[in-house]
């Protein structure tokens, strides 16, 4: 048998504004209708990661080296117009904010329907079957009265749903979603997590979704990739990960993340000290000054992403020693 | 039924604003010293005490102050500003005859500065940095810092003088006695010249505002959005762009009607254009105070009025309002 | 901005900002600085009484050294006439900025942080005063006392305060809300206190902007009045030289021509400056872009 | 006596000429060092409760009695030496600080303004508030943007406690953080509750943190608290079908416990006339929800909910 190419394939993958280097090289695979996650702390380079592969980075933001393979084409370096016949059409995008993601003065019915006349040749009259047929499908009641309405009707939670209407218009095999449940509430982020997660199975559609949140990456991804300082320390599939990751970051993340049944009166949090400035001019791994375990050797270069098991990459030096029961490990 | 509801909203708060001006204006003619007879028998100079007296009374000018301003404000109200002193003419007919004049070169003005200050500014915003943004952007301050009376010798200096373009002022070519279309775009000949020199200010005005508020909004979540479906940057420019700039654009816009106005008053000066502004000069020297009450009374209902079409204006263009 | 972290500890405290080393913002601090010198020291540098005929009429620029920038319809030095004019010029445009400034701030300060009542009432005065064309406004004014210049200053000052109302009231109406503000109260300040110290300081940098654009407007506006013949005629402002010229302008343009460009590069000048300031002012202006 | 009581407390908005209650009728108290958890989900009015008892916010009603004092209708003026016990945390670490001023300004004034006349006796407090949150002296003198998010959280922090008060609202004070910071200010929230014996109301829309720092926990729908339990209680036998949809809803780090179903529906701004607030959402509401309100009813044990059918 012969393993189907990844739907996305970022090879060292370098963005930046000038002068900052941001995103110091990445390698990242998503295979077909595979949920990664990409978590990391804000200020990691996590979402300048999702928006340089559309090429959508802020003005002054450029990539700065490595690819970006989507369907055999370098997205880093396609021309403008052909990038467009992918945006949208091969990948979309789900931004965080959706009270400001959906232009406020155009009815969503059009917004939602733009998708689909830019990449298919349909009339406008089918386009807008389409949108309701779509709009039904993410759970907004009444579509067709819907239609008309401007965003500032709508809830936060169904914006996010008229978001993912409109991602999800011309059938994308890859979908980003940048923090999308980060402005909802708990409920509504079950209710539009489990709709997303439903969507990708539906409609075979990988998702990228970048996040923060612990939580939403074991409920609802398949592997998650944990970005620090602009480099990804360490990749595996979200069981064993979450049984015992081995990056001492990642560590410090699941210690400092308040777990179930823990209670100050009887827990004591494990920090992980100092903050994600402390990175900053640092020649070798970027979690050296943080690192409880960090030796001498950590701060010449970087660690690269080594092999720790089945579809497990970690980038540390110190891998075996982080392993070990410790006393940071032992406390819990 | 929307539309009764915001006349009777927009009324509701248009009539204070009025009430106010009305009771400054007045405050302000009463505290001149003299008054309109004295102003004519100045001129004249041979009236005697007893004539004047008759005139005062004639005129009202001998009852107490609230008694003045009651009648005055009730005249308002059925438009009736009055009587002019200099001209023995109403107050309302003095203006009216005037008013079309101003008016029309205030129109030109404000289409052409909202125009080109829109697509000027656009066209900044969008080679914000380059070296046509800052060719824009230094004359757009330039014009944002001259005095119009100025830029208006100057156009006069260059297109009328030298290149011998365009008439120099005056609204028609007097003793000409054109009909029809010859007398319409003898009128427009007449018009260029002022009309560009009271839009220059306002155009630069207009284009950094746009600039400014174009790229507020290039910065927006949901242009973002528009480019990850793949639309074209032009579509993004103008149905996403321009549309949302458009808003704080034309609400501003309809702030510097006042501004405008008083603009009007000394271009018109410069090119002897029969207006306002020359009414307002000679109403001044001839101390007409009633003509110098309707003008500023006018010329800020001509504001409100604009201000309401403005705020239709900008809830047509942004549906938040408009629910 | 969450995608970009700078170590605030790393960052070097005394940095001239971006705008300091800006050419344009130099240049526009010189010219300034250079009519503040000439307003300032005006009877030493102008070699005449601007209002006296010392030379030939009609002489052009640069024609007899005596007159550097020529001479008008009654032979008086054009150059003296702008050197002593600026006088009048700057004066008027400084202290009307400095009144509106007063006027705007307090109105809008209050309506802003009290709200409710207060704040409907201030505003429709400042409603009322907006509406009323400025310059019609001081025409008014100017006509009912002896014009002057103190009194030129105060009629722009009365007309042009609303402006400033309008910036000092929305930033007193959000920074009412912000947290800071909060704790403050929180804390048990009296409302003074918040007011004067806590919000004021960080309005300021908008009033500056806000007030170097006042300063702009009032010399335009003074000016507009002078070349009215509205102004003092016993004063020389820029705005009566240009109106001076303006019966000769088919032919001695320059009578015209070179006091507007003096008006121009002032105002320019204050224009650059106030674009720039609003980086300068702002403590976090490294923080964001 | 509870350290604060508040009965029957309103609180009103009027949008658009139409008055509506963002708090309606909440009674609850906070014990001496108690944490008192809050929760609920954004627009429940959980913030709007919190600055009403800071009497940031007028109240429309009720009583707010603080140390015995009922501090609900205090001219301001009587109101300022209350604020010496009750001090407040925000949210936003870099919106709560006033950006002109230096960390020891800030950390002055409110000392100068409660009458510590003795510049010596303010340094002397001022530098060992510093210590507590683990600031070098020298960095007093600076302004906040020249500090990260964390350390700018431990400076509100500071600025709340400098009177040593006895209560103080913590309204959202780790959800702007990321997560090891977060991690720093809930020990260091600890250890100075456990220091200077602090009692807590602290509101979170994030049910874990709540959940590990509080004692007590409130959750709050619509303007009306509709359970309250102690933490132990409340995490392992929820009685309010709005608690045990919003427990439900919180993934577990755990990807083999997968989270229960997601309730339906959306937090509305528009409060039913008559009737539960939740029904609309609830999956177990009968026909005598839409007509009777349910009062929050003490169980045995003191815990209290506020549904027909618990």
């Amino acid at each position: 048998m012969i393993p189907k190419p990844p739907v996305l394939e970022l090879l060292k993958l370098e963005v930046g504004f000038p002068g900052a280097p941001i995103v110091k090289g990445i390698d990242l695979k998503i295979e077909e209708g595979e949920k990664v996650a990409l978590v990391g702390e804000s200020g990691c380079g996590k979402s300048l990661t999702a928006f340089s592969i559309l090429r959508l980075l802020p003005q002054a933001a450029r990539i700065t080296g490595g690819q970006v393979i989507f369907d055999g084409h370098d997205l880093a370096t396609l021309p403008a117009h052909e990038l467009r016949r992918i945006r949208g059409k091969g990948i979309a995008l789900i931004l965080q904010e959706p009270m400001t993601s959906l232009n406020p003065v155009l009815p969503i019915g059009l917004q939602v329907a733009e998708n689909i006349l830019q990449h298919e040749k349909l009339s406008r009259r089918a386009a807008k079957e389409r949108v309701i047929e779509l709009l039904d499908l993410v759970g907004i009641p009444n579509p067709r009265e819907r239609y008309t309405m401007y965003p500032h009707n709508f809830s936060g939670g169904m914006r996010q749903r008229v978001m993912i209407a409109m991602a999800i218009a011309c059938n994308p095999r890859l979908l980003i979603a940048d923090e999308p449940t980060t402005a909802l509430d708990v409920t509504i982020q079950a209710q539009v997590m489990d709709l997303l997660e439903d969507l990708c199975s539906k409609l075979s559609m990988a998702m990228l979704l970048i996040t923060h949140d612990l939580g939403a990456v074991a409920q609802w991804t398949d592997r998650v990739a944990v970005m620090y300082a602009g480099r990804i320390v360490e990749t595996a599939p979200i069981a064993p990960f979450f049984a015992g990751p081995q990056h001492p970051y990642s560590q410090g993340l699941m210690n400092s993340s308040v777990d179930d049944g823990w209670h100050y009166s009887s827990h004591r949090l494990t920090e992980i000290t100092g903050n994600v400035h402390s990175a900053l001019g640092e020649r070798g791994c970027a979690f050296a000054p943080r690192c409880p375990l960090a030796a001498p050797g950590c701060r010449e270069t970087p660690p690269p992403l080594e092999l720790a098991g089945p579809d497990w990459h970690v980038a540390c030096y110190r891998r075996a020693e982080a392993m070990a029961p410790s006393p940071v490990a032992a406390s819990h | 039924m929307g539309l009764l509801r915001t006349i009777r909203r927009t009324a509701l708060q248009a009539l204070p604003t009025m009430f106010g001006i009305v009771l400054i204006a007045f405050i302000l003619l009463h505290l001149m010293p003299g008054d309109a007879v004295d102003a004519i028998s100045g001129m004249s100079g041979s009236s005697s005490q007893e004539t004047m007296e008759e005139m005062r009374a004639a005129y009202g000018l001998n009852d107490s102050l609230p008694v003045q301003f009651i009648r005055y404000v009730a005249g308002v109200f059925t438009l009736n500003f009055g009587m002019s002193i200099n001209y023995s003419a109403p107050v309302l007919d003095v203006i009216m005859e005037r008013l079309p004049a101003t008016l029309t070169l205030m129109f030109t003005a404000f289409v052409l500065a909202l125009s080109s200050g829109i697509v000027i500014g656009w066209a900044m915003a969008v080679f914000a940095g380059r070296w046509v943004d800052r060719l824009l952007t230094a004359g757009s301050l330039l014009l944002y810092s001259a005095p119009n009376f100025w830029v208006g010798l100057m156009i006069i200096v260059y297109f009328s003088a030298k290149l011998q373009l365009f008439p120099a002022g005056g609204a028609e070519t007097i003793g000409a006695d054109l009909q029809g279309w010859a007398w319409f775009t003898d009128r427009l000949h007449h018009l260029v010249l002022p009309s560009c020199a009271l839009a220059a200010f306002f155009v630069a005005i207009y284009a950094r505002l746009t600039r400014a508020a174009m790229l507020e909004v290039l910065r927006q979540d949901y242009i973002r959005t528009a480019h990850s479906k793949g639309l074209h940057p032009m579509l993004i420019q103008f149905r996403h762009g321009l549309r949302n700039a458009l808003i704080p654009v034309t609400t501003v816009a309809g702030l510097h009607l006042g501004n405008m106005l008083g603009g009007a008053v000394v271009v018109e000066t410069v090119f002897n254009w029969p207006g306002l502004g020359r009414l307002t000069m000679n109403a001044l020297a001839a101390r007409d105070t009633q003509v110098l009450l309707g003008i500023l009374l006018l010329s800020s209902i001509a504001v409100i009025v604009t201000n309401v079409l403005i705020d239709w204006l900008v809830s047509w263009l942004d549906p938040r309002i408009r629910s | 901005m969450s995608l970009l972290a700078t170590d605030p500890n790393d960052r070097p405290r005394l940095r001239l900002p971006k705008s300091l080393r800006n050419p344009l913002f130099v240049l526009a601090v010189i010219v300034l600085l250079g009519v503040l010198v000439m307003a300032v020291f005006a009877a030493q540098i102008a070699p005449y009484d601007p209002l006296d005929m010392v030379n030939m009429p009609f002489l052009w620029p640069f024609a007899d050294p005596s007159s550097p920038l020529g001479t008008d319809q009654l032979g008086r030095d054009l150059f003296s006439g702008i050197v002593q004019g600026s006088r009048a010029t700057l004066l008027v445009g400084f202290s009307s900025a400095v009144l509106g400034l007063m006027i705007g701030t307090c109105v809008g300060a209050l309506a802003g942080y009290f709200g409710g009542w207060v704040d409907i009432i201030l505003m429709r005065v400042t409603e009322i005063f907006q509406t009323m064309p400025t310059l019609l406004l001081i025409i008014v004014i100017l006509a009912i006392g002896n014009p002057s210049i103190p009194l030129i200053a105060i009629s722009i000052g009365l007309a042009a305060w609303p402006m400033i109302a309008r910036l000092a009231r929305a930033e007193f109406l959000s920074l009412r809300e912000a947290d800071f503000v909060m704790a403050a109260r929180a804390l048990g300040y009296p409302t003074g206190r918040i007011i004067l110290r806590e919000i004021l300081p960080n309005a300021l940098p908008t009033l500056i902007v806000g007030a170097s654009v006042l300063v702009a407007n009032g010399i335009l506006l003074e000016s507009a009045v002078s070349f009215l013949n509205l102004g003092d005629p016993n004063v020389v402002s820029w705005g009566s030289l240009i109106g001076n010229g303006r019966t000769q302008i088919r032919s001695e343009w320059y009578l015209s021509a070179l006091p507007g460009v003096a008006t121009v590069l002032t105002v320019l000048s204050l224009n650059i400056l106030g674009d720039r300031l609003t980086d300068i002012l702002n403590p976090r202006s490294g923080e964001r872009s | 006596m509870s350290l604060l009581d508040v009965e029957n407390l309103r609180t009103a908005y009027t949008v658009k000429g139409k008055t509506f209650y963002a708090v309606d009728g909440v009674s609850f108290s906070v014990g001496a060092k108690e944490t008192v958890g809050l929760v609920g989900e954004s627009g429940c009015g959980k913030s709007t409760l919190g600055k009403t008892v800071m009497r940031l916010i007028e109240p429309a009603s009720g009583k707010i009695t603080l140390d015995g004092h009922d501090i609900a209708t205090l001219p301001e003026a009587q109101m300022r030496p209350m604020r010496r016990k009750l001090q407040m945390v925000f949210q936003d670490p870099y919106a709560s600080l006033n950006p002109r001023q230096t960390i020891w300004q800030m950390l002055e004034t409110p000392l100068k303004v409660h009458g510590v006349a003795d510049p010596a006796e303010r340094r002397r407090i001022i530098e060992a508030m510093a210590e507590k949150i683990g600031f070098p002296k020298a960095s007093l003198q600076r302004f906040a943007h020249e500090f990260s998010g964390g350390q700018r959280q431990r400076i509100g922090i500071a600025r709340a406690l400098i009177l040593e008060p006895e209560l103080v609202v913590c309204d959202e004070a780790v959800s702007a953080l990321d997560l090891s910071i977060q991690a720093q200010i809930l020990n260091l929230l600890v250890d100075l509750k456990r220091e200077m014996g602090l009692a807590f109301l602290f509101i979170s829309h994030d049910l874990s943190v709540v959940r590990y720092i509080s004692d007590r926990v409130l959750v709050m729908y619509l303007g009306k608290i509709v359970e309250s339990a102690d933490h132990a209680t409340l995490w392992n036998s929820p009685r309010h079908p709005y608690t045990r949809a919003l427990l439900s809803s919180v993934p577990s780090t755990d990807p083999a416990k997968k989270i229960g179903g997601a309730i339906s529906g959306e937090i509305s701004t528009k409060i039913p006339e008559t009737g539960c607030r939740f029904r609309a959402r609830c999956p177990i509401a009968e026909a005598r929800c839409a007509l009777e309100a349910p009062e929050l009813k003490t169980l045995p044990g003191g815990n209290a909910v506020a549904c027909h059918l618990a």
